[in-house]
């Protein structure tokens, strides 16, 4: 085996392990955010991506991604992968990507889904819809890679889809019995346990680092190191921008704001982080933070019932990282080179991917409200997921059990 | 002077608070409790062994109001923490014979009754 | 026989339980407890939505004593407890008529009034 | 009608239960409390620094009852819940005047005496 | 330094850190599954793991396995590592593997177990009885290696071996006070905390991917890349297969089966993952997910308490996936070749290792209950060993402290 | 691209992510060893490392410390990082280090620190006060370099200096309400959260790997795993010792004290871990085991409340493994070869960290209490800083929230 190829598989399964240690970041987040009474629906639901998601991905995603080309549109046969990388690295670490699109949803859809309609949408998001939008950027002759389109880690590719899949999700389940009042004013439901949460923002922003750099698939990429400090800084000014105008606009230090400002900047970068410059990704990074804030009040008003706030750090960032990299691509941005071609391709991602992600979820969505619906009854919403579909609570301080 | 002892649902406590307070009442006491009365016992099951969900966690209120203001309390209780399915409470009403505000280190002179002794006194 | 309920702050405890054993009262049960009065609402705010942090974490001592332990019971906790701010809390006492120690199975020894009628028959 | 509050050890809480329902009592509440009376400190170290663990977890319950059910009840919570050592806990009865049944919004039914007196009126 | 040390280095350096790693693994899942009054001492377990552990393992344990061979039957001396690896690398690995042995058995006895005790059975099992087997298969010239015994990273000599160890010193400490009642039924003694449980799973999945994948020592293995893919799919084949079975069986997705299905699946694969196929490895994990419901059910049976689970996954998990090596072999198999000699070599490491594990453990039981003593006082088992052995409860809401 | 410095640049990224993921460390310690009502403030603290410590050092500081050198004293211009390394990956790894160093303060003033003080702190610590200090030691042509002083990740550069600022601050801020009674006893305040406070040490421990061998900045260093190795020795006689010294003294294997040990044993090794022998790492960390113990009752002494311990641990390891180098250096150490020329140095070293650490945070103190304040409110500090500033508590059980 020849050193080149050694070391890309070092490096490929390394970074495919960190990204798919960001599954336990997305159970501490969502666990973290919902209510008590949920936490281990929403953990479980995780635990889904990484069994069945996984499955479905292998066995059959990974060949409609990244398989021979098909008239632009999907792949077939055994995946491709780039030179020098063995084809299983590279499958595994597209499986750490697959299964993060579908966590997305997980946390949109907490606290009032179906743990069975939630198998079936994953298993299905990574057995096709995903790979069908891979392949489009990623693929093999994929009619948007064609067009030039750049979207180095998926901050369109996953992040957006996955975020708009997230909308279209929680719109088709809708909200949370309660969480909005007849006059349109929300009801604030306490996230349970802020340090868990947290703990799952730090996993998620230490998987990103595999995640970005990792997409290199090679480790002679020369932008491979740039492309890890381009990740962090812009997490750092996602995080900050997002606290100072959290502190403005509503006075306190909101710890889900600076957390989901942190991810919001490391989706928004994700697009971007091999092709734009470091003052660059700052910059990114810091608009996804304030776009975060204002994104989670567009939800509210949309009345739509987010928990986790999935769309406002992965819509909304993911849309805006995949454009910022027709603003500032040091070749061909608009705003550091004045070429204009990046850009319109860019918004064309813009629409193709959220629109792709939203109208496939509300069609999934109308199709399992018909058949083994969609949603928990409003008995066991009202008691909580976690007894009734997984027979325990997530805390049992009191012992309070007998065999029956 | 009376205690009323109310045990609702967790999901009904801010109805009934805002309901309290309609009636004036703005002084109670909340504490989270697990109950078990009629209503129908939940079956886990951890590691293949199904056990019995015999306790239902609930809100137990107390709060102290004067004589007079006990029906107006009730009622509001029973208006806001109603669903008419097993499992809505009960409340239950018994004599105190003191009350002190430990601020003032005094009497407590936001019950009725107290306020009247403490004028006549 | 009397019972004293208790509502203190938190950080209030351990003194209190000092000054309590101080006048002879060791025995006691404390339930931690949210508490609305007089004391002004925190606001919140999570994810651009104020909201009323309208319970305040309290204390609340349950403490059954003698007729005649009372007013120094009751003397102690508003030593030790009070602040002179809003949302110190309040003290109710209550009649209890009988009163059970698990261990013996017997009529509480502990309690002086049964004591009492312990000795008398 | 009476109301008795039991506080027992955390382990006797599920033998308790069976307890009263062998005598018929199937309505009540439970909080996990801490109580300090005979049973020994235990001695936390934390840093160096040792501390008092001067309350012990116990769990109370709460029932409410008619007045010729409670010394059944009483001796099956002492048959129950006693191990002989210090720490078994109390029992404490006093008196209730009024009891609601939310679901239905009236006097409760399960309760003997109520009973009577409804059927009564 | 040549290129292929330098690469080998930094590989195994890192998948020993994610083997090490594992440790915050365990200890948080055992932390969440056993009961609050209990959970600093589980979780102070594995720190005597990553600490006496270590030192014992360090200081003689890894000459015992690693040295030169002494009648095929234990080592002596320095250890001796694969070519172009360096030892301390080499060294560094071993340590995170056996230690891993020894946490296994911290689940299984939690509750009950004496904090000195346990001590002392950590030193003995690095130092003494994991060394011993782990030379038989993987030590120079050791007697089942020379028979072409297979285990590539320790199904048979880590989990085989520690789930019996488990399973001996669970039966040898007795069943937690009131676990089983006179009639033989069980009761339920609710996990204090799932949310803290699943980030433990997450984190061993995490790390097993270096524990499986770095086995290779060697980054030039051209195995390296499907090793880790293979070690992904069988989890997610294992949590599936859990989940759907106790779905069947008992109506409910319990998080602690869906949790050790995964982790079951991992242990399957360890041994064959570099000698299988992928589907291989799907359905090698399958199995092991099925297997752990019944084998859970198994421990009831026989009125042995394993509060976590620790033979079931590890005990039973790694028998089978021993075996497994002897059906799915790519070259030497029974249903891919046709050929039995592997097999019955399998056979044979699945009847040593468990009697091994099985017969040291109530050994060290035996002379434990006769000098120091191996169980907590029934007063203590009751208050929770927390305060009484490590002076603090796990979780103080209250502050209901003051100094003496 | 080179193949070396492919292989490096992987290398430092990797260990740079260890590093950063070291914060979600901090983060989960710290969160478990306060009380609940502070839980949520000390995790945003580290959250403001990630975010306004990460862009102070990358605009600032980077240069100050690695830029060319000035007088000996600070450095200027572009960071120069070393032969065959990408810059940007020895920059990414540098900010690991800044926050880390920032990190060890956030502990020690927790419970009753401004938010805003500390944002300022960490802007000027990150930016200028370790910029500083690590260009002496590490910078090109640093005064103390010149003189030979040897600190190979750190023992004095990060955590003597940190130690000591953790140690200013928190004298400056003065100790929590009632911590110490009038009779000078001190008033135990449990820690809310054990098991989340172990996982954080074990996130520590695992990112230390890539701390210490990252600090190789070259996959190339023969020293690379033998670096690890001590690493994790020390780490484990860290641990064993202080247990059992804390059992000897008071009893109780005490879980705080049994975190810090093996931490404590992390930062004494980290000065020398290139540089001494294996025996010597392990006398290293169980010396700084003992030590933890007994600094812990020092601050006790001294009036000063360190919540979390971080003098103890940094501080005094941080002096002891700076010193134990110029005892144990292979080729230059007291013991090891008679001369005495590098103790002296290390000696100096010992006197100008802790001295710059202590003088610029008393300083800097005293600016913020005279402009913004430092300390926030008895009413605040009562009720929490959770709900003050952030306007949410750490756990939520009770759903006790309407919209206003
Ligand atoms: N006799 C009683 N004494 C004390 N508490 C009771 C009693 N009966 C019921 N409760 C409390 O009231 C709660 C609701 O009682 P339940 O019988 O389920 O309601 P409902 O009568 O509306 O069906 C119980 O969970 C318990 O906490
Ligand atoms: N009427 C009442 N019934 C029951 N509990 C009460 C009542 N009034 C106050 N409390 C309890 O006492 C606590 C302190 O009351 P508050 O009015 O804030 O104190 P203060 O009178 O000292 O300002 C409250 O949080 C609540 O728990
Ligand atoms: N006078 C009292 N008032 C209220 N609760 C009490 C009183 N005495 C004891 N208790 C409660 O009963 C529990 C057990 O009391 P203890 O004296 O330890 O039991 P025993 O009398 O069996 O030794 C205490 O922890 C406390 O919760």
């Amino acid at each position: 085996m020849s050193s080149e190829t050694a070391l890309n598989a070092v490096w490929v399964v390394l970074a495919a392990a960190l990204v798919l240690f960001m599954e336990g970041g997305f159970s501490l987040l969502e666990a973290g955010l919902v209510r008590t009474k949920n936490a281990v629906n929403v953990t479980m639901k995780v635990f889904v991506d990484l069994t069945f998601g996984v499955l479905a991905f292998y066995l059959v995603g990974v060949h409609l991604a990244f398989g021979s080309d098909v008239g632009h549109l999907w792949g077939f046969g055994p995946a491709i992968a780039p030179a020098n990388v063995p084809q299983v690295a590279f499958i595994l670490f597209q499986i750490g990507f697959a299964i993060a699109a579908a966590s997305i949803i997980s946390g949109a859809v907490a606290e009032r889904m179906k743990f069975s309609a939630y198998v079936i949408i994953v298993i299905l998001v990574c057995a096709l819809v995903y790979p069908l939008g891979a392949h489009w950027a990623w693929g093999a002759n994929g009619w948007l890679a064609n067009m030039g389109m750049e979207d180095f880690a998926g901050s369109a590719v996953i992040h957006a889809m996955g975020g708009f899949m997230a909308l279209g999700f929680a719109k088709s389940v809708g909200p949370r019995a309660q969480r909005f009042n007849a006059d349109g004013s929300v009801n604030v439901f306490a996230p349970s346990n802020i340090p868990l949460a947290s703990a799952g923002a730090f996993i998620l922003a230490f998987g990103w680092i595999g995640f970005n750099a990792g997409s290199t698939l090679n480790a002679y990429d020369p932008r491979l190191s740039s492309i890890a400090l381009n990740t962090v800084v812009a997490a750092a000014s996602g995080g900050a921008a997002a606290v100072m105008v959290n502190i403005v606009r509503f006075r306190v230090a909101d710890p889900s704001m600076m957390m989901n400002g942190v991810l919001s900047g490391l989706v928004a970068v994700t697009a971007g982080c091999a092709f734009v410059s470091h003052w660059a990704a700052v910059v990114i990074g810091a608009a996804a933070g304030v776009l975060v804030v204002f994104a989670t009040g567009w939800l509210d008003a949309w009345k739509v019932d987010d928990p986790v706030g999935a769309f406002a750090v992965h819509g909304a960032g993911g849309v805006w990282g995949t454009l910022a990299v027709g603003l500032f691509d040091t070749s061909r941005g608009l705003l550091t080179t004045g070429h204009v071609h990046l850009l319109l391709v860019q918004l064309l991602a813009c629409v193709v991917y959220p629109l792709w992600g939203f109208l496939t979820s509300l069609g999934i969505g109308w199709v399992l409200h018909r058949t083994i619906g969609m949603r928990v009854s409003p008995e066991t919403e009202e008691e909580g997921i976690d007894v009734v579909a997984h027979g325990i609570p997530a805390y049992n301080e009191l012992e309070r059990f007998t065999d029956l | 002077m009376k205690r009323i002892d109310a045990i609702i649902r967790p999901e009904k406590l801010q109805t009934t608070i805002k309901a309290l307070r309609q009636v004036g009442v703005t002084g109670f006491t909340v504490i989270p409790v697990q109950g078990r009365g009629q209503q129908k016992d939940a079956v886990g099951v951890y590691r293949g062994h199904a056990y019995d969900i015999n306790l239902h966690p609930k809100i137990k209120l107390e709060i102290v109001v004067s004589d007079k203001y006990v029906p107006a309390t009730v009622q509001a209780i029973i208006g806001a923490a109603q669903t008419g399915k097993m499992g809505d409470g009960k409340i239950f009403v018994y004599d105190i014979l003191e009350a002190y505000n430990i601020r003032t280190g005094e009497i407590d002179e936001t019950i009725d009754e107290l306020n009247q002794k403490r004028e006549d006194t």
